[in-house]
Order: C-alpha cells, then structure tokens, then sequence
C-alpha cells in the first residue's frame, strides 16, 4: 500500500491524528478473514492423488468408502452424536472477535480525535493508489472519513463485534466454525470499504462484496436446498439493484465526469434536472435491491435461512441500510430531484405498510423480525427521502440496537430450543411461535432484554425508537406543509397531499409494529408452554457469553435516543447532538445547493405529535394484550391453516410466486425453448449450418446417379453435348 | 531489468525467438522419441510431456522481458524485425508488438504452459503428438499477434487452425469428429473470403506500383471505393466474427468445447476467441475506417454484440452441460468486447482489452477446474454433481472465487473490464450499454445457478462422497490463476498504462480515417 | 478438272458412305469388320484423287492391313464370328433416337455449312517435283519432329499396354 | 471437290456416330469409332489441299493414335471377355458412381 499524502489532506486538521491509520479499519477484518478461511481449509483440505483419472477407476471399482472424517456435517436437527467441536475452535473464537473489537477500538480512538477538532467541514481522504485510470477517467483507490462514515463505523465495528461475541456461544457446535467467522469478518471488511469509500466505484466493491458475503452466509448450511436457493436468490436480485447501481454512476460519468463524492458535490449543480432525477431512481433501484424495498424486498425473509447472528449482523443492522446511507451519502442528489425524493419516500412508506402488515400473521420469529426489518427500513426511506437525513440516519443507528437486540434475542431463544429439542431427538421446529410459549420462566433475561427492544421499536417515550421514529415522522409532517417537496407534483398527485398521505401510513404502521411485535412477545414468552413436558426440563438460558452482548444492546436500545434529543425536551441533555454532528455531511450541503432554508415546527404541533405517536404506540400494545389469547394457542404439529385475509398475509401476497410466475418461470422456459432449442440448435445449427451439409450431400447424389457405368450412357452424353454446342453456333 | 535486456539486443531477436522456441520443442520431442518404441501412452512417453512444459516455461520467460522492455511512451511498433521473405510480391516476414500484442503474447505464454499441466494426466494416449500439436499451434497463436504483413498474418492463421483441428478431433469427447470438423469449416469459410479480401488490396498496391502485404503501407494506401469497401469489410467482418464468435456465427463454439480436452478448450477460450476481437482492432476496423463507421454497419455489429450478450447469457442459464454453459459465457463475454471496441472511446476500448484478458483467465480457470471433475467422475453433467462443497473444499473454494470473477463482482478482475466497457460505451452508446448491462444480471444468474446445482444442495450421487481433492500440480495450476485474478481486480493500473497508447492510436485511426478517408500511416517505422 | 475424275470422286465417296451404312447394319461382326475394310478401300482411293499418293497407301497399308486385321484376329480369337444369338443391337427406341440425332448434327452442319465457304489461306498446293512423299516427309521431320517422337513412345506404350492388359492373370 | 470430301467425311462421321449409339457389341464399336477417325482423315486430307500440307501429316499422327487405341482397347475387350463370357456392354458397369 503506498500511502500518497494528497495536499488537501495534508492540510486537513486530522491528517496528523490517529484517523491516518483509517486504512487499518477495514484492514483487520480482512485479516481476521485471511486467518480464519485459512484454518478452514486447513482442516477440511486433504490433498488429491497425483493422478486422479487411475484413482477415480480404483475406487468406483473397489467401492470402499474412505470415509471422509472430519466434514461430517451435522444438520439442525441429524445430530445423532454428541457435538464435536471444531479442532481450531478455540483460536478461531480469539481472532474472530478481536479482529472486531481491535476494529472497535480504533474507531472509538478516531471517533475522539474528530470531535476533538470544533468544526470538521471538508472530508478527510486518503488516496492509497490509482485504481482505474483510462482516457479521462481516473479512480482512485480512496477511502473518505467525515462524519457520515464515522456513524456508520461505529455502528458496524461496535454492533459487529458484538455479534461476532454472540456467534461464538451459537454456533459452537457447528463444524464449518471457521468458515463462519471467515465470512463474517470477510462481511465487516467489505462493509467498512462500503462506508469508507471515496467514490462510488470503490463504494461498489463493498456494495457487492456484501451481496456476495451475504450469499455465502445465507446458503451457510448449503447441504439444504432451500438454504441454497435463498442464498442464490439473494445475491441474483442484489445484482438486480446493482445494475441500478452501475447505470446511476454511468450516467454521473457521461454528465459530469467525476465520481468521487468531494468532485460530485461540487458540480452537482449544474446536472440538468431530467439527469438527476434518473440518477437519483436508478441510484434508488440498487437501494430498493440492497435494502429489501419494494419491488426488490423478496430476498430479506427468505434470507432468514441463514444462520440467526448472520440476520442479525447483515440483514438487521448494518448491509440493509447501506441503501440508507447511500441516499444520505448522495443527499446533494436527492435534494436537487423533489421528484426522486418522493419516490423514495412513497416506495418507502408502501414497504413500510405492506411489510407491517404480513408481520403480523407470520409463525417463524425470524420471519416476524424480517418483515418488521423490511418495515422498518421503509421509515428510515421515508426520512432520507423527505429530506430529513439526520432522521433517516439517527432511527438506522437506532434500529441497528434494538433490531440487532430483537435478532439475538431470537438466537438465544432458538438456541434453548434447538438444545431441548436435541437433548429429546426430536424434529419439531425450534423457530415456530407456536412450539414456544411461556418462555419467561425459562429465559428471563432475554425475556427482560426482548421487552426493552420490543417497547423501543413500538415507540414508547424514552426508549431509542420513540426519539428516532417521532423524528421522522414530524420531519414528513414538518415538510408536509412547505417545502420544495410540497410543492412539487408527483405523477399528478400535489407533493404536500403525498406528504400528509406518508404521514398518515407512517403512524398506522406504527401502530401494526407495536400490535405484531407485542404479538411475538406473547406467543413467546407469555401463555401456556408449548414445547412439550420432556423439552421443557431442558430449556435454560444461554451461556453468557450470548446474554452479555444482549444486555449491552439493551443498554443500547434504552438510552439511543439520547443520541439526538428533539429541541423542546432539552431538559433531557444537549439537545440535537446527531443533527449538528451530521450537519456538514448531509445537512448544509443539500440546503445550500437547493437554496432552501431549513424547516422547523413549532412547539405545540411537535408536542400534538408527540402525543398522537405514544398513543398510537400504547394503543398497538393494548390492542395486542386484549385481543390475542396465547393460551389457546396449539404446537405447530396440529396447528390448522388460516383461511381468508390471514391466509392472505401469511402467504406473503403470494408476491413470491407472483414474481415466480411473471419473471422467472418465462425467462427461463423461454430462453430453453426460445433460444437455445428453436433460435440455436434448430435454426442456426440445423438450417444453415448441418443444412448446407446436407444440401452438398444432396447434390452429390444426383450427380452419382448419371454415373451409371455403361459406356452407350457415356457415348450418348458426348453425343448430345456436341449437338447443344452445334446447336449454339447456328442460332448464333 | 531494462538495460540488462538491452544489452545482448533483446529486442532484435525476441519476437521471431518467440516463434522459433515453439518449433525447436516440437522437434526436440520426437528426437527424444527415437528408438523409444512406438508406444506412446503416458508410461513410456511421459518425456513429451516434461519437454513440452519445458519449452512453454521457457517460452513464458523469453516473453516476460517485453512486460519490462515495453516503452509506453511510443505509439509505434516496436521490437521490430523485418527479413525478406518473397520480394517479388512485396511479402516480408515483418514482425512488431504494440500495448495490445504485447498483452496477448504475455496472455498465449502465461497460458500454455498451465495448459501443458493441466492436461498432464487427463491426455493417456498418442502424447508426443499432442504435446508436438500444442507447440505448433502456440507458435501459430504468437505468429498471427506479432506479424505486421498480411500474407504472413494469414499464413499464421492457418497454422494456428490446424494443430487446435487435430486436438478436437483425436483426443476430444464422443462427437469430436463432428464438432472439429465443424469448427474447421466455420473458420476455414471465414479466413478464405479474408485472404480474397487480402489478395484483392494486395492487386490494388500491385496496379498502384509497388505490390506489397505490409500492414503500414496498407493502412496508408487503402483507398477502395464505397462498395468494394463494404465487400472487402465484409469479408474481414465475416472471418473474424466467426472467430468472436458474434451472435449468429456462434454454434460452432459449445460443440467445439464440448468435444475438446481439457487443453483444447482453455486454449480455444483463452486465446483462440481473442484472435477474432484482435483482428477486428488490428485489421477490419482500421483498414476500413469509413465503412465501418457507417451508421448502418456500426448499428448491425452494435446490434449483434449486444445480441451475443443477452443471448448468450440467457442460453447459457439452461444448458444441462457446465462447459456448454461456460461457452456460452463466452459469447456472453465477447460480446461485451465488441460492445468496447464498438462504441470507440478510450475507456470502453481499454475495457473491451481487459475483458479479452481477463475473460481468457477466468475463462481458462473454469475450463480447467471442469477438467480436474471430469477427470475424476468423467462427466461434464451440472446434475451428475450435487453437494461436493464438503467432499472437496479447495476445489470448491476455487470454483468460487472464478466464478465470482467470471461473474464481474468488484476486486475481481472481471468487473475492472466489464466496468471500464460499460461506463465508456455509456458515453457515445447510452442506450446499447443499458441493455447491455443487463448482461451482468444474466452472468450472475446462470453462474450461480450452475455452482449451487454443483457445490451446495444435499450430495444426491454416492459417487461425489468418493471424490479426491485437488492434488499439488491442480493447486500450482489455479494459484497461478487466481492471483493474477485477484491482483488485476485490485490493480489493473500498469495493464492499462501500456495499453493506452495503441487503444488512443486505434480510436484515432478509425475516426481519423472515417472523416477524411486517407488513413494516415504511423509515424516512423 | 475432267469429268472422268468427278465421275471417278463421286463413284467412290457414294460407294463408301454405301459400304459404311452396311457395316454399322451387319449382324457378325467379321462381316462388319470385312465392310469396313471396303469403307477404307474406297477412302484411300478418294486419297489418292487428292493428290495425297502417300496417305492413300498409308491409309491402306496400315489401316486396312494393319488394325483390321488385329480387329479380325481378336474376333476369331474370342469366335464371335457367330451372330451371337441375343440382339447385339439396343432396343427400337434408342435407335430411332440415334437416327435422329444423327439426323440433327447433319443438320446442323447443313445450316453452319452454308453460310461461309472455307477460304483457303495458303496457296493451293500444286505437286512438286521432288516427289509425293518427301512433301509429307519434309514437315514431319522438321516441324513436326517433336510429335512424331512422341507418337513413338505412345505407341511403345500401347503395344505394352496389349501385352499386360491381354496376358492371361497366372495367378 | 473439296466441298464434296468434306460432305462424303460429315456422312461417315455420322454413320460412325450412330453406329456407336445403337450397337451393343464392344467390338463393333471399336470398329465404328475407327470409321469415324476415317472419316476426320477424309476431311483432314480434303482441307490440306487448301491449308497446306500439315493436314496431310496430322493424318499420319491420327493413324498412329488409332492403332494405339485399337491395340489397348482390343487388350481390354479380350480381359473383359475371359471375364464375361461375351462383350455385351450392358453388363459392363464396373466404374458405377
């Protein structure tokens, strides 16, 4: 790596401080790989014959089984022996975390060194050497750190490391451990080259690289097709948004010629509006692909296959809002298209409802968490696109904590299920709601861990949702009123109906997310136990080393919301930290290149909002307390199909097989009956090609014919031959 | 490095050493064959095999001088040797390498030696005459990047068809005979409508003067009216596109695939495509600047590129064979090559070179890694596999990191291509390159499709429980594959920097010599 | 040019169209064999009357002597003499056919005879004194040289030919 | 009278012709091919008068092509016949493509 100082950073007031060593954050985590993947292969790699055609031939013939030891690889629910743990267990348990808290530490370090500088304006960027340069293209292999980056690095390596602590307690008996942890760090790596990126293609290479490290987790356990599929169709439809991706920063090149952020927010101004518009959606395209929103949110539930800290980690906290970060860290771009901006908004509050709603008629807890996630992705879209970044940002940082909390929460629950079931061989679901129940006896700290997260993101007052989920929502309420959003019309519909309209879906959905999540918290923990009287002597909470990371995440989850305290409850502590913290990044830019001023809303409509949320949020809660009877609730074995609307919902709106039937089965049979039969084979092969083949064949044959052997047919020919010629010349 | 190499005149003698070492190894097997007995299965001529990586290894340091020797400065031709070949016509053995054949030499003599030691145990009989083969056509390959004359242009590309003809059709598959035959044809048809194309500029400097094949002059000269122009491009066209293979010319490839050995198609994937892109950037385009910057013409070659893309990818995604598939990957790929040189500025003709480069490596690695299974199950079926993640972790791992890189996802080499092609094409093309891009959707899909039915799902076949990992030659094979995979995905930097010159001298002959049709020759000689 | 030598012309050419129609109707083949000999007679007298002595008496020297005579010996070696008793003839219709075509091509050198008289380009040669056959000797061993030493070897080539391709297999 | 040579040489020639088309018997063709190398003598004699004595030469040559042929061309009848029992062409068709 050759560190080339660029002048401008040399002047920048970090540039002397720890934050040079920036380039190491992402650095360790890709050690923590390198060392991990390396034990992996160590153990499972056994060297192949030299000649592996002659030993092929042994042994098909001999047929003995040399018993491949070692990879024996024990499904959820095959494990007939007892739980071997794997040889480099121990040492892959100290790099895998360490890599992270080292990451952690170094964050926190940088993190100190930059609010120790008053008033960071200009981006510290640090270009190590030149990636891509063609014609007048030049990228360079940059990482950028301003105050954006810095919230999302602490967000990562912080909730990361500890996950990576969780992981160690529960996937302890797993026999691909390495290759768990390999992944899991190779994931955090690309997920800092992601937010540290200068310009967008070095941003892409972590934009995949997490789709990639996503796939790999998500088809972890990949001897089970389905974990397989899921795995594939997570990473095909990533793709999907990523071409969005690729076309938002062709069209940046082709107008602008710059695609480092510091060089885009100085010419942004001068894109045409038609320009930034398509930007901006096809840029929300690779989002809408990252970040599970309608149209591309298919993959998130389905992702729930993967192991339970993997959901946590990538599909809770930090790769599924790389969509959110995109838009703040593009917010000059957005704030120059209203029209990109309500389309994010919109498709965000329809994610947001329809998520909400199939949340509430789902059995799996995993599944209920990924709805509540793709739910509650689609607020903080709401934020970013209304406008209100620091909201948007502020509720991402938020949600990490108690969704992160809520996943693992999960984890451990299924953990103690997953060991009572075990302990009785038997093969129920240790995922189903409806085996659980009555959990608290036997888990009271999760239990008391799960309540706080659950309060959090139903938004009762003082825990972190409340502050970051209000935010947004008087950030659409506030803009509803006036601003270049309002005024502008959105195919037809006036942009401050649209805003009210987002507001109204914004409190409904709150109210389903208090309803399905107290719903969860019912059927788990509260009623009747439905494991079974032998399991039920087996369930115990987990060992520490899991509960501790809960606990911290429930500090966490509690006390987020003093991150960014609304103005008027200053009594509270310094009011607005977040908001001045990120102004530089996301607020005064996207202001003074739309020459708008900053909105405000007066006290009493903050406190009539205020109010309006926190009923809604006790309304939900009550609602759920009253109407759902956990009691009468039966093991999944004999539970009965809904019918009607429920069915509706717990079927997903059938959107899977809607997708299923409109794309993938005609593409597919198309492109084998279409293409490769009719176009390939029929067509060019058989027609032109073996065609001509036989048309020579065909000639040939007629001319064999006349070679009939008998020398008058020869004589007779001659003959002939010579009239024609004669016969020429007269008519000549 | 430079100066050592300037001292004992490297640059005089590299290129037609280049040729000649091939030739010396080919003659050196059969010396080493005589009195050896006429059996010739791996037992007893296992001596073919060590000569013939020998002379390749050889071949590959000979040619790593000119990565260092290369002068990026110059937009001429350089270590140029020219000899009298036929004066009477004109026809000089006149040999010269620029930025785009200097990477493809550096690409052929990377390649072949791996190809030697991929093919160490899977070629069992009549090996002193495969090996031979192999030297012959990689001297044929080099031949036909390095030569500056048409005549000796053409005659290197005989010489290249005929050993990969043999290779197909002795140690192929079951429909090898057909597919080689097939293969032959397909080219054959092509190149003979080139050499009329040649012979007829060739008459063209006759009646002028001064009969001569040398490429400079040509390219100064070629003054052929508007008809004769798009009959003379076509016939360029026709060759070459066969070679791509662009969309319609494309069925020879999967069956010649199919049937090849292992060696055959990595070469034939690796190298052998990359000759049809090369003629169009060396002959077809610059030759005839005006006729192919006509409106129509360009549309239809942009059309049938973007074609191949699609087409190839989506058939690609239903092809029960892995090496079918991968052949059509191909299409896939090259078509994003004539997408590059197509859309003529300077970042998508350096992508469609980097996509040529690193589609022959990643290419190369897949071939390669479908030889290891076949050799060990003898089946090229997707479904014949199932679950062999856990069996053998290496190979899987490996098959992993080349299919990712096959795919395009960044740090791999294959996005630096594919990018570079798209975001310049997006320029002069915009609407081309959008479906296009749709391409990298395809990619993914049918990869990935293919290598979950391959690695992951549960082991179906009892057979895959048996199956051996890789041993230490396949390791050395795919190490020497994916670094450079990965370090090309990270710093394609000094690949690029000798490659700008001849692209920037590229782009400007087609446009120069569109607009005032007197292409205008390369300063200095 | 007299009447006597008109008469004389046009006596022998009717006589070997006569003797030729004959030998293509003849049955046996030693009867055909003997009109043709008679053909031969009549042309090498036509010879003759053109003033061309040395080709008449080559004519009748070799042709008639010669090669009919093989052609007889061959026919009585293989005793086809007989009328062999299957119709050595084609069927009625490839006959006709033939006639017609016969027919035709005299046709068609009637239409391409008329409209151009051959001119003659050398002055007609008139008998020189040195003898009738040095005129035909002298350009056969000057000009000609070359061919008449080819024709040797073609017939050495023959005559070798005879003898492998007619010696009885002994195998 | 050349007129007339010329005349008598077309008649022979077309004789021959028909000859070769209508008979079955090999040697009866043989013989008629040699009427019609006859009757190209004819004509080669009558035109000599006209284009010079060459004419005259060229029919020695054709006499000696002639008995070339009929030596070569009787040789293969006579295999032929030791193999067939007779000379009918209708069952020679040794060279059917």
């Amino acid at each position: 790596m050759l560190l080339q100082e660029v002048a401008a950073a040399g002047a920048h007031p970090l540039s002397g401080t720890v934050a040079t060593w920036m380039w190491l954050l992402p650095l360790l985590p890709l050690a923590g790989f390198v060392l991990n993947g390396a034990l992996a292969l160590a153990a499972t790699y056994r060297r192949g014959p030299s000649d592996p055609t002659v030993h092929a031939d042994h042994t098909h013939g001999a047929g003995h089984d040399t018993g491949h030891a070692g990879t024996a690889h024990p499904d959820h629910d095959t494990a007939h022996h007892a739980p071997t743990r794997h040889r480099y267990a121990g040492l892959v348990s100290i790099i895998g975390p360490a890599v992270l808290f080292a990451a952690f530490g170094l964050a926190l370090s940088i993190f100190g060194a930059m609010t120790r500088v008053d008033h960071l304006e200009q981006p510290f960027v640090q270009r190590y050497f030149t990636w891509m340069a063609t014609g007048d293209l030049r990228i360079d292999a940059a990482f950028q750190l301003d105050q954006l980056s810095m919230i999302m690095v602490l967000v990562i390596t912080g909730v990361g490391a500890l996950i990576h602590l969780f992981s160690i307690g529960y996937m302890r008996d797993d026999p691909g451990y390495p290759r768990f942890f390999a992944y899991l760090n190779l994931f955090v790596f690309f997920m800092l080259v992601l937010v540290l990126g200068a310009s967008y293609p070095v941003m892409f290479i972590g934009w995949e690289g997490v789709g990639l490290c996503s796939y790999l987790l998500i088809g972890f356990w990949f001897s089970d097709t389905a974990n397989a599929d899921a795995g594939k169709k997570a990473f095909i439809v990533n793709r999907i948004g990523d071409f969005g991706f690729l076309i938002a920063m062709f069209l940046l090149y082709a107008h602008i010629a710059s695609l480092d952020f510091v060089g885009i927010s100085q010419r942004a101004a001068d894109l045409a509006p038609g320009i930034v518009t398509a930007i901006c959606l096809f840029l929300f395209l690779g989002c809408a692909g990252k970040s599970a929103q309608i149209p591309l949110y298919v993959w998130l539930p389905d992702a729930m296959a993967g192991p339970t800290p993997v959901s946590a980690l990538i599909h809770a906290a930090t790769m599924v809002t790389a969509g959110v970060y995109l838009v703040a860290r593009s917010a000059v771009l957005f704030a120059l298209s209203p029209v990109a901006s309500l389309t994010v908004a919109v498709v965000g509050a329809l994610t947001a409802l329809l998520a909400a709603t199939i949340g509430l008629k789902q059995w799996d807890i995993k599944r209920v968490l990924a709805y509540s996630t793709v739910s509650q992705l689609g607020y903080m879209f709401v934020g970013v696109g209304v406008g209100a970044y620091t909201a948007g940002i502020f509720h991402l940082v938020t949600h990490a904590f108690f969704k992160a909390l809520l996943f693992l929460g999960s984890g451990s629950v299924i953990f103690a299920m997953h060991r009572a079931y075990h302990a009785t061989h038997s093969h129920a679901d240790a995922q189903d709601m409806r085996n659980m129940g009555g959990l608290r006896r036997y888990l009271p700290w999760t239990f008391a861990l799960m309540w706080i997260a659950t309060l959090a993101i139903a938004g009762i007052p003082l825990f972190s949702g409340f502050f970051s989920k209000d935010e947004i929502l008087a950030g659409v309420f506030a803009r509803a009123g006036h601003s270049t959003l309002a005024d502008v019309s959105w195919f037809g519909i006036p942009g401050n109906v649209l805003l009210y309209a987002i507001y109204g879906i914004g409190l409904f959905t709150a109210l389903l997310t208090a309803i399905y999540m107290t719903r969860m918290m019912l059927y788990t923990f509260h009623g009747p136990n439905r494991t079974g009287e032998t399991e039920r002597s087996h369930l115990a909470e987990a060992p520490w080393v899991m509960t501790l990371p809960l606990v911290v995440l429930g500090v966490l989850s509690a006390i987020g919301g003093w991150l960014n305290i609304p103005e008027l409850m200053r009594f509270l502590g310094p009011p607005q930290w977040l908001h001045h913290w990120l102004d530089p990044v996301v607020g005064a830019p996207a202001l003074a290149v739309t020459g708008g001023a900053p909105v405000h809303l007066t006290h009493q409509t903050e406190y009539m909002l205020i109010g309006a949320a926190v009923v809604i949020a006790v309304a939900g809660i009550l609602f759920a307390v009253a109407r759902l009877k956990p009691a009468r609730l039966v093991p999944k074995a004999q539970a009965v199909p809904e019918r009607g609307f429920a069915r509706v919902l717990a079927n997903k709106w059938y959107v899977d097989e809607l997708y299923d039937r409109s794309v993938v089965r005609p593409l597919v049979g198309g492109s084998r009956r279409l293409l490769w039969t009719v176009t390939d084979k029929w067509l060019i092969d058989g027609l032109l090609v073996n065609g001509s083949a036989r048309l020579t064949g065909f000639f040939g044959r007629i001319g064999s014919y006349w070679q009939t052997g008998n020398v008058s047919t020869y004589a007779w020919a001659i003959v002939i031959g010579v009239l024609v010629v004669l016969g020429a010349f007269t008519l000549r | 490095m430079r100066d050592f190499l300037g001292g004992i005149g490297y640059e005089r003698w590299v290129l037609p050493a280049l040729l000649l070492i091939p030739i010396a190894g080919a003659i050196l097997i059969y010396v080493a064959r005589i009195g050896r007995g006429r059996a010739d299965d791996i037992a007893n001529a296992g001596s073919a095999r060590v000569i013939a990586l020998a002379t390749l290894t050889i071949e590959f340091l000979v040619s790593a001088g000119l990565w260092w020797t290369f002068d990026t400065g110059r937009s001429t031709w350089q270590n140029v040797v020219m000899k009298a070949w036929i004066p009477e016509w004109g026809a000089n053995f006149v040999v010269g390498i620029d930025g785009i054949a200097l990477m493809m030499i550096l690409l052929t003599t990377f390649i072949m030696p791996l190809s030697v030691l991929g093919s160490w145990t899977s070629i069992r009989e009549k090996l002193p005459a495969y090996y031979a083969l192999l030297l012959v056509l990689t001297t044929g390959m080099i031949g036909v990047f390095i030569s500056l004359d048409l005549l000796l242009f053409y005659v290197m590309w005989e010489v290249m068809l005929i050993p990969m003809y043999f290779i197909i059709g002795i140690w192929g598959g079951e429909r090898r005979l057909y597919a080689s035959i097939k293969f032959f044809l397909y080219t054959m048809v092509g190149s003979l409508l080139m050499l009329v194309a040649i012979l007829y500029l060739w008459v063209q400097t006759w009646q002028a003067g001064s009969p001569t094949f040398s490429y400079d002059a040509l390219l100064r000269s070629v003054d052929v009216g508007r008809t004769a122009g798009l009959l003379l491009f076509g016939a360029f066209f026709l060759a070459f596109a066969v070679k791509v293979p662009m969309f319609p010319f494309h069925t020879w490839l999967p069956d010649a695939h199919v049937e090849a050995p292992t060696a055959g198609s990595v070469i034939l994937a690796g190298i052998m495509l990359k000759m049809g892109t090369y003629g169009f950037l060396r002959f077809a385009m610059p030759l005839f600047p005006d006729v192919a910057m006509l409106p129509a013409v360009r549309t239809t070659m942009l059309a049938l590129a973007v074609i191949g893309i699609i087409y190839g990818a989506l058939v690609a995604m239903v092809q029960p064979d892995f090496k079918k598939l991968v052949a059509y990957s191909s299409v896939s790929h090259l078509g994003f090559v004539m997408l590059g040189i197509l859309a003529l500025t300077m970042e998508s003709v350096q992508g469609a070179l980097m996509v040529m480069i690193n589609h022959g490596i990643s290419t190369g690695a897949l071939f390669f890694l479908i030889g290891m299974i076949y050799e060990r199950r003898h089946s090229r079926m997707i479904d014949a596999y199932g679950g062999i993640a856990r069996v053998v972790p290496l190979f899987a791992a490996m098959l992993t990191i080349v299919s990712l890189s096959s795919i395009g996802l960044p740090g791999t080499n294959g996005f630096i291509g594919e990018f570079l092609v798209l975001i310049g094409s997006f320029r002069t093309q915009p609407i081309w390159t959008v479906i296009a891009a749709t391409g990298v959707i395809f990619a993914a899909a049918y990869l990935l499709w293919a290598i979950q039915r391959i690695l992951f799902q549960p082991v179906t076949h009892p057979e895959n429980e048996r199956l051996t990992d890789l041993n230490a030659r396949e390791v050395v094979i795919m190490a020497a594959l994916v670094i450079p995979i990965l370090w090309i995905g990270f710093y394609p930097q000094p690949i690029l920097a000798r490659m700008e010159r001849s692209a920037a001298q590229f782009i400007s002959d087609v446009e120069r010599g569109a607009t005032e049709r007197s292409g205008s020759a390369r300063v200095g000689n | 040019m007299g009447l006597f030598y008109t008469f004389n012309f046009y006596l022998f050419g009717v006589l070997a169209i006569i003797s030729a129609v004959t030998f293509v109707t003849r049955r046996s083949p030693v009867a055909a064999a003997l009109w043709l000999v008679n053909t031969m007679f009549c042309l090498a007298a036509l010879y003759v009357m053109m003033d061309a002595q040395f080709i008449g008496a080559i004519q009748v020297l070799v042709y008639a002597g010669a090669i009919m005579v093989v052609f007889l010996f061959v026919v009585m070696l293989l005793n086809l003499g007989h009328a062999s008793d299957v119709t050595d003839v084609m069927s009625g219709k490839t006959r006709l056919a033939a006639a017609i075509a016969g027919l035709l091509f005299l046709a068609e050198l009637f239409v391409l005879w008329k409209d151009d008289a051959p001119v003659p380009i050398a002055p007609p040669v008139e008998p020189a004194e040195s003898g009738v056959i040095a005129q035909v000797a002298a350009p056969l061993f000057r000009d000609y040289l070359l061919a008449f030493e080819i024709t040797s070897v073609l017939l050495l080539a023959a005559i070798v030919g005879a003898v492998v391709l007619a010696k009885r297999k002994t195998t | 009278m050349i007129q007339e040579a010329l005349f008598f040489s077309a008649v022979l020639f077309i004789i021959g012709v028909v000859g070769v088309l209508t008979r079955r018997n090999a040697i009866i063709i043989f013989m008629c091919v040699e009427l019609m190398l006859n009757a190209v003598n004819l004509s080669f004699v009558a035109l000599s008068r006209l284009y010079g004595i060459a004419g005259q030469v060229f029919v020695i040559f054709v006499m000696t092509v002639a008995a070339a042929e009929a030596a070569v061309g009787l040789a293969i009848i006579i295999s032929i016949f030791r193999h067939h029992e007779n000379v009918d062409l209708r069952n020679i068709n040794l060279l059917r493509g």
